[in-house]
């Protein structure tokens, strides 16, 4: 029982996420920078900006239903934590699975861009309100494309366990290859599920403010910051899982090494498309992801499931 | 939320995609727009009736303080005005240099234009990009004039310090190196298609919209209007320069780019040209602190659009009267017409479009009639007698502190 | 002939009254004062048969005595025609000239709420500059106001 | 058809190339020659005609006679706007700008500042 609890809250659940939420966020932030031709931030500024809100004081709008308002984002933060037990993050095995894991995982990372929505709808401003149902349209764009783009592999290895998905992988590192159409369209879903730009559009800050985040300040801000940060990193770790499943039989050091730098690579990729682009407009990227994405998606559960049948054989 | 599933959303007084206080109510059906109304005058300082008590030296540093940004736009159209009056011809080396001044001013506000452009729409980079390249041309104009922004070049009867030589080959070199930039940005903005996709057919304005709401300055030329005080009222050296007014029929936010990127290449070579032309001699004729009475108008081509000043003078040290129009004013009432039928993602750049500088403008104008509704508007007055009540409550006591304010400067 | 003289002589051929009342101040700068009660003839004419599309600004002027405004037509971005009407001071009023230029509308507010000019035919609106709780008959151009507001 | 992410080469650049910007306190770019800063006032060339207290457009500076040709200035640098025109004023040169620019301080006090006159019986040639 210690041993759960321990899992759970220090390693790797809880602190270590916040952690490397921090240091996932710093290299964004540098890497962004850099790319645009700045200075950047020092190493230690994610974590002084954690400190400076979590001094600050707490408001809570007169008219927002003060439940919801403060729950949602313990609620994104959960829901992430919880999501990533069941990711082999490092080696073959996660710390928890079940068979059907993989789409608990997945509903699991849908839950913050919900609780997200609570949060800014019932904070009762309009720019909240705005940013709200922005932010749940834009889900039903990208949610698609990301679920077919995971679940297509899932499909090639046979199996709705992640970690035995990890382990069939890295029994045949060449299969990865096939899904690379799966991973662009997950890294560009990404951008969605994280609110990045182009798909920024949820917190469009010249438009509405900070969307559904505009009435939170303090301690919830914090903790909504810190969801954001362990949601981009638990993203990219099933992400890094699922798509780009080598060297699972190093030594653990080297493994955890390799871990690291897989979703680096990941959040650098996240970093560079969004110093790419202009925010598309909403109707633009339902467009976009729709025509594109979801076809491109389409294709390649098309192709795992062609490929199951002629592997097999 | 309104019975009818209108929102009506405040974009202002404060708001991160406006850089001045102004309010925009903005009534959405979804993402659609569905009426506006502009409420300006949060920035109105009395400028015009302080220049009544003031002498003309003084006053030339509070008209330069209109705007941050075309402040030497208000400063050369004040003084030519006053000149006008006096019947004081300046030297030519003066008129070149407050071309120059003037020129780089463009410069320096087109290429912030710019990136104020790329933040509106979410292209951070190209903010980045453009400011970086900017303060090439800040830092010109810091060495030339002495201040980055409110240069103080001027002064009735010429100019107050003279370009020095080494400053020739640093601003040749600054407009080679922003050329190649300009360059960049214009393949750029032909080329990268989610700028186009945010850009192209937003915020329309036909060629008869644009003439009968008075527009100006690349707003109007975006629209096929060829208008250009500097060519059709030429004042400093302008006539002996060589230039073209960019137009473009596009009449949406792309032309507005298109034009504004194509006035850069100009202003380069204007000011090559002013390097190369530019007379030997004094700067300054000798003027006497009183102005004879009589009265000028005068026009100037600022970044934005045509600036417009009237002087009256009454013989004595100060003036009797003097009317701003900066071309904000100008553009302003444009903005209703643009926003028809959009979304609100393109709010923030057809406002940006027109370049709006609101500490310049400072006015009160409807545009839509609000009455229906009405019981959505906003009181601010209730609001700031409830603060005032709050803050008494809390023990905070407003005539000791304005004493003390009072004191302390 | 330069096209000044030949607005000058049109306008004096014209109005019979303007003559001497229209200057040519220099290149592209005319000025012309125009008696209250026949001003909206010559602005007519200005703006119909001589060609004035653009309206400049409308400048309000305190001249101690009286009150006055001034309206800067231009020609194709080039020529302003500055016409001057003076006015009462103790019951100003003008007509408004929104019916020509949609945009004369801000200017011609900035007169009532700075001077106190009546606009005969301006639509009821907001105030500006001024904020919408300021006092009215205090008018903080005219020459007699001394900083400080009138308080309601 | 027109790829979206035209500026990526220029991304790539600039990660390799010098960041634009610097680390503020600890780096310093400098202002150029003549930029115009803090005043400072030269009590020898003073002869009182308080022409800058005439020109300043925001009566940041006062000349005070102390004593038989002896002038001590108090300038207010939270009202100095920096235009420099009290220099340009001035015909015996005892006004002059430095380029100093980082004046923040922590009490409205500590920003007027008083030049004090020759001593009584200064420098004598």
């Amino acid at each position: 029982m210690w041993q759960d609890l321990f899992n759970i809250l220090v390693f790797p659940g809880g602190l270590f996420l916040f952690v490397f939420g921090l240091a996932a966020e710093f290299v964004d932030r540098k890497l962004y920078a850099r790319l645009q031709n700045r200075a950047g931030p020092p190493w230690f500024q994610p974590l002084a900006d954690f400190i400076k809100l979590i001094a600050k004081e707490d408001l809570t709008p007169g008219e927002a239903d003060v439940a919801v308002f403060k729950l949602a984002p313990i609620l994104a933060l959960a829901a992430s934590l919880a999501a990533f037990l069941y990711i082999p993050a490092w080696g073959k095995r996660a710390l928890f699975s079940f068979n059907g894991d993989v789409i608990v995982v997945l509903y699991l990372l849908t839950l913050p861009t919900l609780a997200y929505f609570l949060g800014g709808w019932y904070s009762r401003s309009v720019y909240s309100m705005i940013g709200a149902v922005r932010s749940l349209t834009q889900l039903f764009a990208y949610e698609v494309p990301l679920f077919l783009s995971i679940l297509a592999p899932a499909m090639l290895a046979d199996t709705w366990n992640l970690s035995e998905m990890v382990s069939f992988y890295s029994r045949h590192p060449g299969y990865c290859f096939y899904n690379i159409p799966g991973f662009v369209v997950a890294v560009i879903a990404l951008l969605g599920k994280l609110e990045k730009v182009p798909f920024d559009i949820p917190e469009a800050e010249t438009e509405i403010v900070a969307g559904a985040f505009t009435e939170y300040g303090g301690k919830l801000l914090a903790l909504l910051k810190t969801a954001f940060n362990i949601e981009m990193v638990v993203a990219a770790s099933l992400l890094a899982a699922v798509f780009l499943p080598f060297g699972l039989d190093l030594a653990p050091a080297a493994l955890g090494l390799l871990y690291l730098v897989r979703v680096f690579f990941i959040i650098a990729i996240v970093a560079f498309l969004r110093t790419l682009f202009a925010r598309l407009r909403l109707d633009q990227m339902i467009n976009f992801c729709w025509k594109y994405l979801a076809p491109l998606a389409l294709a390649q559960v098309a192709l795992d499931l062609v490929l199951k049948g002629v592997l097999a054989r | 939320m309104h019975d009818s599933g209108e929102v009506i959303i405040p974009i202002g007084p404060q708001h991160p995609a406006l850089k001045e206080p102004e309010c925009f109510l903005i009534s959405l059906r979804g993402e659609k727009i569905t009426a506006a109304s502009i409420k300006l005058g949060y920035n109105h300082r009395g400028i015009e009736k302080a220049c009544e008590s003031r002498t003309y030296i003084q006053d030339l540093y509070l008209i330069e303080r209109i705007c941050g940004i075309c402040s030497h736009s208000h400063s050369t159209c004040f003084v030519q005005a006053v000149e006008e009056i006096a019947g004081i011809e300046i030297p030519g080396r003066a008129k070149y240099i407050r071309t120059l001044i003037g020129e780089l001013e463009r410069i320096h506000s087109h290429l912030l234009w710019l990136g104020v452009a790329g933040h509106e729409i979410g292209f951070d980079t190209l903010l980045m990009y453009t400011w970086r390249d900017r303060e090439v041309v800040m830092d010109i104009l810091a060495s030339l004039t002495g201040n980055r922004v409110n240069y103080g070049i001027n002064t009735v009867g010429g100019v107050r310090r003279d370009i020095k030589p080494d400053h020739q080959e640093k601003i040749l070199k600054a407009m080679d190196l922003l050329e190649e930039r300009t360059k960049y940005y214009i393949e750029l903005g032909s080329s990268e298609s989610t700028l186009i996709k945010r850009l192209s057919k937003v915020g329309m304005l036909s060629r008869a919209d644009a003439k009968n709401l008075g527009a100006v300055g690349p707003t109007a030329r975006a629209s096929g209007i060829e208008r250009d005080v500097r060519k059709d009222d030429p004042y400093a050296a302008y006539a002996e320069l060589d230039f073209k007014v960019i137009t473009s029929d596009k009449c949406d936010v792309y032309g507005r780019t298109l034009v504004r990127l194509g006035e850069l290449m100009q202003s380069f070579s204007l000011v090559r040209q002013v390097m190369q032309k530019i007379p030997s001699g004094p700067i300054t004729v000798k003027t006497g602190r009183k102005i004879p009475s009589g009265e000028a108008v005068s026009r100037y081509e600022a970044p934005r659009g045509e600036d417009f000043h009237y002087v009256r003078a009454n013989g004595t040290e100060m003036p009797e009267r003097v009317k701003v129009r900066a071309p904000t004013l100008a553009n302003i009432q444009a903005v209703s017409k643009m926003l028809e039928d959009r979304y609100l993602a393109d709010l923030p750049i057809v406002i940006a479009a027109i370049d709006p500088c609101f500490s310049c403008t400072d006015r009160m104008v409807t545009l839509h009639d609000q009455t229906r509704h009405k019981k959505n508007t906003f009181a601010w007055e209730t609001i700031r007698r409830k603060s005032i009540s709050w803050y008494r409550q809390q023990g905070v006591d407003f005539k000791a502190l304005n004493k003390k304010m009072a004191k302390l400067f | 002939m330069t096209d000044e003289e030949k607005i000058k002589q049109e306008l004096e051929n014209k109005f019979t009254y303007l003559k001497d009342a229209v200057i040519v101040k220099r290149k592209s700068r005319v000025f012309a004062a125009v008696p209250l009660e026949k001003f909206k003839h010559v602005f007519d004419y200005a703006v119909k048969n001589l060609g004035f599309d653009g309206l400049c600004a409308i400048t309000g002027l305190d001249l101690g005595e009286s009150l006055g405004v001034i309206y800067h037509l231009n020609r194709e971005g080039r020529l302003t025609l500055n016409l001057t009407v003076a006015l009462d001071k103790e019951h100003p009023q003008v007509a408004t000239v929104t019916d020509y230029f949609p945009g004369a509308d801000i200017y011609e507010r900035e007169m009532v709420d700075l001077l106190g000019i009546a606009v005969k035919g301006l639509a009821t609106g907001q105030h500006y500059p001024l904020p919408d709780n300021w006092p009215k008959n205090d008018h903080p151009l005219r020459k007699d106001w001394k900083g400080e507001a009138k308080h309601a | 058809m027109n790829w979206p992410g035209k500026i990526a080469q220029q991304l790539i650049q600039s990660l390799f190339s010098k960041p634009a910007t610097l680390d503020y306190p600890a780096q310093r770019s400098g202002m150029p020659e003549g930029f115009r800063g803090r005043l400072k006032f030269i009590p020898k060339n003073c002869v009182g005609c308080k022409l800058c207290m005439r020109d300043c457009p925001s009566n940041a500076i006062e000349i005070i006679k102390v004593g038989d040709k002896r002038y001590e200035a108090h300038i207010n640098l939270a009202k100095c706007i920096y235009c420099g025109q009290c220099v340009d004023s001035c015909f015996k040169k005892a006004l002059e700008i430095t380029g100093e620019f980082e004046l923040a301080a922590l009490k409205p006090d500590q920003l007027k500042i008083i030049f004090d006159a020759e001593p009584e019986n200064g420098p004598q040639k």
